[in-house]
């Protein structure tokens, strides 16, 4: 295992693509741009395909009806034709709109996205880049999504579009504050920024994961999936996008190409959201049975990818259900619960993680005694 | 409280000859002359013994050409009702066709408001004092009172051929083809 | 798949003679991409919510359980016309809602179909004799591609609409493409109303 | 315009200033600016074609008017232009939700011009088929009231439960919406066979799925939050405004015209009259108006079981004296019948001849949305959705 701190992925695709070292020197930085950039890329597009298909099913077993049937098995390249037909759409710019601002949302909000991409590790080496202060910069660049919305709102000229990007800019700002704090309870526990050596951290038995490391991780751990809702606008923080008050909301103006870049960016931003979960309380891409998580080779990488995968699609499961279940709540509400109810408790389960560091460092409930000799 | 009672209490208030009553018909109802409505209205809603806190309905009928009427002008109901005493009364007034002007009766109930409005829109009866007298359901530029008798069915609006295209043997429907 | 020539719309003008561009002619490769693409955007057509009146609630139960729009890929109704592609004008149309329904129309993203639900929609219907302040017809304001009759149509109905734009989407070739030229002319003009003070405000 | 601070300025500064009608103690760069919004004719929450203008200061919405027209379908002039029959068509159009309850109250209206006796089993099949309507029609308000407020999965329900109405009345009379079944003296076929089964076992289904949709919706914490203490309307408010039904019911005022004036034959039923509980929230907030619907599909439900155990199993299904072509006496008669939306008024001015004079619809939905600026002003506009749902209004009848 390569010392996880300066890209494992780069130097393997270097390994795995001998010819990339016979180009001429000035075309090695970009070719590995462009090459580790295409993973996120394909991996955003996959996400928001199956998302967008998942999503629809979903909401239609829920709703008592079938979903998608017609076109492909089960309807499954039904996404596949809505993205092909929203590229081929008439492409509008309202003759009122900011053209530049509103040609550049959506491509902001996509790189916000995409940005996000690159410190979420799918195994021990298949990360873009093993940033020494990882969560640091997810915290950072999660806000460049929201950027691009408000840009979207602002260029679109347009009275629903404004509010609900005043919405979103305001709902963001707020829920920084719990998602900063559940990641610094995360960094108390684990004692490193580093996405890899979070996970690291909780190798071993699934008792290792931090949700089960002290007996108020379990509230920072639902605190952080409301708080995520809320950052990823989804119901029932979807203010933004009301679609019963503010039409369209930000994206009302927008057609064709532009808006479906809106919709990939929501989805791979809800998959990051999920992984994100799964990564800080759940162990990441381990399956938390030791036996399995200690396979080499190829196989192990498919367990543990497809662990990680697993319980981001859990999550991404778990939105939905919220989605198609929960009534929106008001702008007011969605305050009141993040100032008054989400922070306290989140700083108060911060002080008491932080204290049960200094008296029982080690392996939380593990150095109880509960099981002995199953640690890592 | 019948309304034979109410009618009765009326005429004692505003005097015999101001109020003629029909109880024959299937609604019994109380003629009263237009300028003293908002009086009426006003004693139905606040005497306590009447106590008509709820405006129906009001209705403006075309006269013209009415079978045994010599009147062409515009006759108003108003259905009145008490929710405390149960009670419903039933006004009616005449206008001029020439000057169909009555004084408005929105500030006693805000429910007239509208339906006075809709009066103008359909019937072209002026309300006197109605603070916002505009067409409420027809579009704001349109022509005529579509309710009275002499309506001339509009040819052309805004561009957009207005007449009806009936099938070519005079029949009416039938798939558009 | 439906291959077979569409009927149920109407009579398209044919701008093969006019279109100067070589490359836009038929062609192998021209008419696969035709295909392909056809085919991704008759599988998903996505219609604008906009109801008028009775049509309106029978549009709802199309979209509901028992019907489910969701199964030919329709399921996602837009609130803002620039993501849609299908606007059914379910209901009357009055002389009051036109210019707002030209508006929608205009705002709506090529390709966009129109489907033309119920009877006061396509002439009228029963308002068409005596209704001084209803459209007799929608077309006399937009193009109609499909037109759908009842009153209101039962959701089986709406869906053999919906069925017959799938075909036109499919029929159609890149070479007429903007088919803002290739629309079946309106039968009235239209403008915008005058009005002497801003709309809405009464004064 | 203070001299000391012209006294640095130029001539013509001094000139230009003294034009402006600003207030030069306020700082220029905190004036805020009203947002006018034009809140439909077209938008996913105006159930139908209603437009709100409202005027905002960011969310909070300052002043709304609703603006109505936009189905105008010349509803009147349609009625006076053909026979009395004729006219029960287009009733049907008005409030489409609840087209049993229109055809009714035009035929109540038409016969109490008549002086018709009607046959008895017509009667029982007028309230069968009427309260069948109504719980289709509170099943969408309900639903529908869901949307409003973001909730999707419950519209679903409620429109699952609907269609089983819809196919029940289908059966009835040929249409899923527009039913042109009542008529002037009795209804216009008689009831197909098996079809009091299947309303039993309609009755018993709905019963439990409106468990189901309370549990979804109605003791949603999220929901309750939301319409709980939202545009609270009291008794005298409603009661100035007109408004009628539910609505008027949710702020507890036993108002039910069943009860109050019972026509055709309610007053043989037993049922209550459900006000706001205040479980959740003040009475005659928002909450209390969808609580109260939703009671109402129970007592629609205790009403059909009555029907179904009293009805005689065969009869007159139509009046003799109507028949035929008719020609009621000359006069006029206000009716009122309770709708699902409220007070539903025809008044009818007869000539003797064999076609209206005038016919004028009392809309409720024509009332109760006139409340909503008197509800909706100063509250959020997230609110101004919510209360113009909880108001349940039908644009068909509005706009007639």
């Amino acid at each position: 295992m390569p010392e996880t701190t300066t890209g494992a992925l780069i130097y393997q695709i270097l390994e795995l693509l001998p010819f990339l070292k016979e180009l001429p020197e000035f075309l090695h930085i970009p070719m590995l741009m462009f090459v580790t950039g295409l993973i996120p890329v394909t991996v955003i597009s996959l996400v928001g395909l199956v998302g967008v298909y998942m999503e629809r099913k979903v909401s239609a077993f829920m709703q008592i009806r079938l979903g998608p049937m017609e076109y492909g098995p089960w309807g499954t390249l039904q996404t596949l034709a809505d993205g092909i037909k929203l590229m081929g759409k008439e492409d509008i710019i309202p003759r009122e709109a900011d053209k530049p601002l509103f040609i550049l949302a959506p491509i902001a909000a996509f790189v916000g996205v995409f940005l996000l991409f690159i410190a979420i590790p799918f195994d021990r080496d298949i990360i873009v880049v093993d940033l020494n202060v990882g969560i640091f910069y997810l915290a950072a660049v999660a806000s460049i999504e929201v950027v691009g919305i408000i840009m979207a709102g602002w260029a679109s000229n347009n009275k629903w579009s404004l509010l609900g990007a005043m919405r979103e800019a305001a709902q963001v700002v707020a829920y920084e504050i719990p998602v900063g704090i559940c990641l610094v309870t995360v960094v108390i526990v684990s004692g490193s920024f580093s996405m890899v050596d979070i996970v690291e951290e909780q190798k071993g038995l699934f008792l290792n994961w931090f949700i089960f490391r002290n007996p108020v991780m379990w509230v920072v751990f639902i605190a952080f999936i409301i708080a995520s809702l809320a950052e990823l606008k989804r119901a029932p923080f979807d203010l933004p996008e009301a679609e019963s008050e503010l039409v369209s909301g930000f994206h009302t103006e927008y057609s064709g190409m532009r808006f479906s870049i809106f919709f990939i960016a929501e989805y791979g931003a809800m998959f990051v959201a999920s992984a994100l979960i799964a990564i800080l309380f759940l162990g990441g891409y381990y399956t938390g049975i030791p036996f399995l998580d200690n396979i080499d080779g190829i196989l192990g990488i498919l367990i543990r990818v497809g662990a990680l995968f697993g319980k981001a699609f859990a999550f991404l499961f778990l939105q939905m259900w919220i989605r198609w279940t929960l009534p929106r709540i008001r702008l007011d509400q969605m305050f009141y619960l993040c100032y008054k109810v989400l922070v306290p408790f989140g700083f108060v389960a911060m002080i008491i993680t932080a204290f049960w560091q200094m008296v029982l460092p080690g392996d939380g409930f593990m150095s109880l005694g509960w099981a002995p000799g199953l640690g890592k | 409280m019948e309304s034979s009672a109410i009618f009765a209490a009326l005429k004692t208030k505003f005097g015999e000859a101001a109020i003629d009553l029909n109880e024959d018909g299937p609604e019994a109802f109380a003629m009263v002359p237009s300028e003293l409505i908002p009086d009426v209205c006003q004693h139905l809603r606040d005497a306590p013994e009447f106590d008509c806190d709820l405006f129906s309905c009001l209705t403006g009928v075309d006269l013209k050409g009415l079978k045994g009427e010599t009147d062409d002008g515009f006759e108003v109901i108003y259905n009145i009702e008490s929710t405390g005493k149960a009670h419903c009364v039933s006004l009616r007034t005449r206008v001029a066709r020439e000057k169909p002007e009555i004084p408005s009766v929105s500030s006693i109930w805000e429910t007239a408001d509208w339906h006075e409005r809709e009066s103008f829109d359909l019937l072209g009866i002026v309300f006197t004092g109605h603070p916002n007298l505009v067409r409420i359901l027809c579009a704001d530029d349109w022509i005529g009172y579509p309710l009275r008798k002499d309506y001339e069915f509009p040819t052309e609006y805004h561009g957009i051929v207005c007449e009806f295209e009936g099938n070519e043997d005079g029949t009416w429907g039938g798939h558009p083809g | 798949m439906p291959l077979k020539k569409n009927n149920g719309g109407p009579p398209r003008q044919d701008l093969e003679n006019e279109n100067p561009d070589p490359l836009t002619k038929e062609n192998v490769i021209i008419t696969s991409v035709d295909k392909a693409l056809n085919w991704t955007r008759q599988a998903s057509v996505w219609p604008l919510t906009f109801g008028l009146a009775c049509c309106a609630i029978e549009m709802m139960a199309t979209l509901a359980a028992k019907y489910d729009f969701d199964r030919f890929g329709s399921g996602v109704p837009r609130a803002t016309p620039r993501q849609a592609d299908l606007m059914i004008v379910a209901g009357t149309v009055s002389h009051k809602m036109a210019p707002r329904v030209k508006r929608l129309f205009d705002q709506m993203a090529d390709p966009k179909y129109v489907i033309a639900m119920g009877g006061c929609v396509i002439k009228g219907g029963p308002y068409a004799k005596y209704g001084y302040h209803v459209l007799q017809g929608v077309d006399r304001v937009i193009p109609v591609d499909v037109y759908v009759p009842g009153c209101p149509p039962r959701p089986e109905a709406l869906l053999e609409g919906l069925f017959k734009v799938k075909e036109l989407c499919y029929n159609e070739k890149l070479s007429d493409r903007d088919r803002s030229k290739a629309r079946p002319k309106v039968f009235g003009g239209f403008e915008w109303p005058t009005k002497t003070k801003k709309e809405g405000q009464s004064a | 315009m203070s001299p000391s601070r012209d006294v640095k300025g130029s001539k013509t500064k001094m000139a230009d200033t003294a034009n402006m009608n600003t207030n030069v103690h306020e700082p220029p760069d905190v004036r805020t600016e009203e947002l006018l919004l034009n809140m439909g004719p077209q938008h996913p929450s105006t159930h139908g074609v209603l437009k709100v203008v409202a005027k905002t200061d960011g969310e909070l919405v300052l002043e709304c008017e609703p603006v109505v027209g936009y189905l105008h379908r010349c509803f009147e002039k349609c009625a006076e232009s053909g026979s009395y029959v004729q006219a029960v068509p287009y009733t049907d159009r008005l409030d489409y939700l609840m087209a049993m309850g229109n055809n009714l109250g035009y035929c109540l209206a038409v016969e109490a011009l008549m002086k018709v006796e009607i046959p008895e089993y017509a009667d029982y099949i007028r309230v069968l088929v009427t309260e069948l309507n109504r719980i289709g029609s509170h099943l969408i308000a309900v639903g529908t009231f869901g949307l409003d407020t973001g909730a999707i999965t419950p519209f679903f329900y409620a429109f699952r439960d609907r269609e089983m109405v819809l196919d029940i009345l289908e059966e009835i009379c040929g249409q899923r919406l527009n039913y042109n079944y009542i008529r002037p003296g009795g209804v216009a076929y008689d009831l197909p066979e098996g079809i009091l089964d299947k309303i039993s076992t309609f009755i018993d289904h709905m019963e439990k799925s409106l468990e189901e949709i309370n549990n979804l919706l109605t003791y949603n914490g999220i929901f309750i939050h939301r319409t709980a203490n939202v545009g609270v309307m009291t008794p005298e408010v409603a009661i100035k405004y007109g408004v009628t039904g539910p609505n008027l019911r949710s702020t507890g005022v036993k108002r039910d015209l069943r009860k109050l004036r019972p026509y055709s034959i309610y007053d043989r039923f037993e049922f209550n009259i459900c006000t706001g509980t205040g479980e959740y929230g003040t009475i005659g907030d928002c909450w209390n108006r969808h609580i109260v619907r939703t009671q109402e599909i129970i007592e629609s439900i205790k009403i059909l079981r009555q029907v179904l155990n009293a009805m005689p199993t065969e009869g007159e299904h139509l009046a003799k004296a109507t028949a035929r072509k008719f020609r009621p006496p000359k006069g006029a008669a206000y009716t009122a019948v309770e709708n699902s939306k409220g007070e539903l008024g025809f008044y009818i001015a007869s000539d003797g001849t064999d076609e209206p004079w005038r016919v004028k619809c009392r809309a409720p939905s024509f009332h109760n949305v006139s409340v909503l600026p008197a509800l909706a002003n100063g509250t959020m506009l997230a609110d101004l959705v919510i209360i113009l749902g909880s108001l349940d209004i039908v644009l068909g009848e509005i706009d007639r």
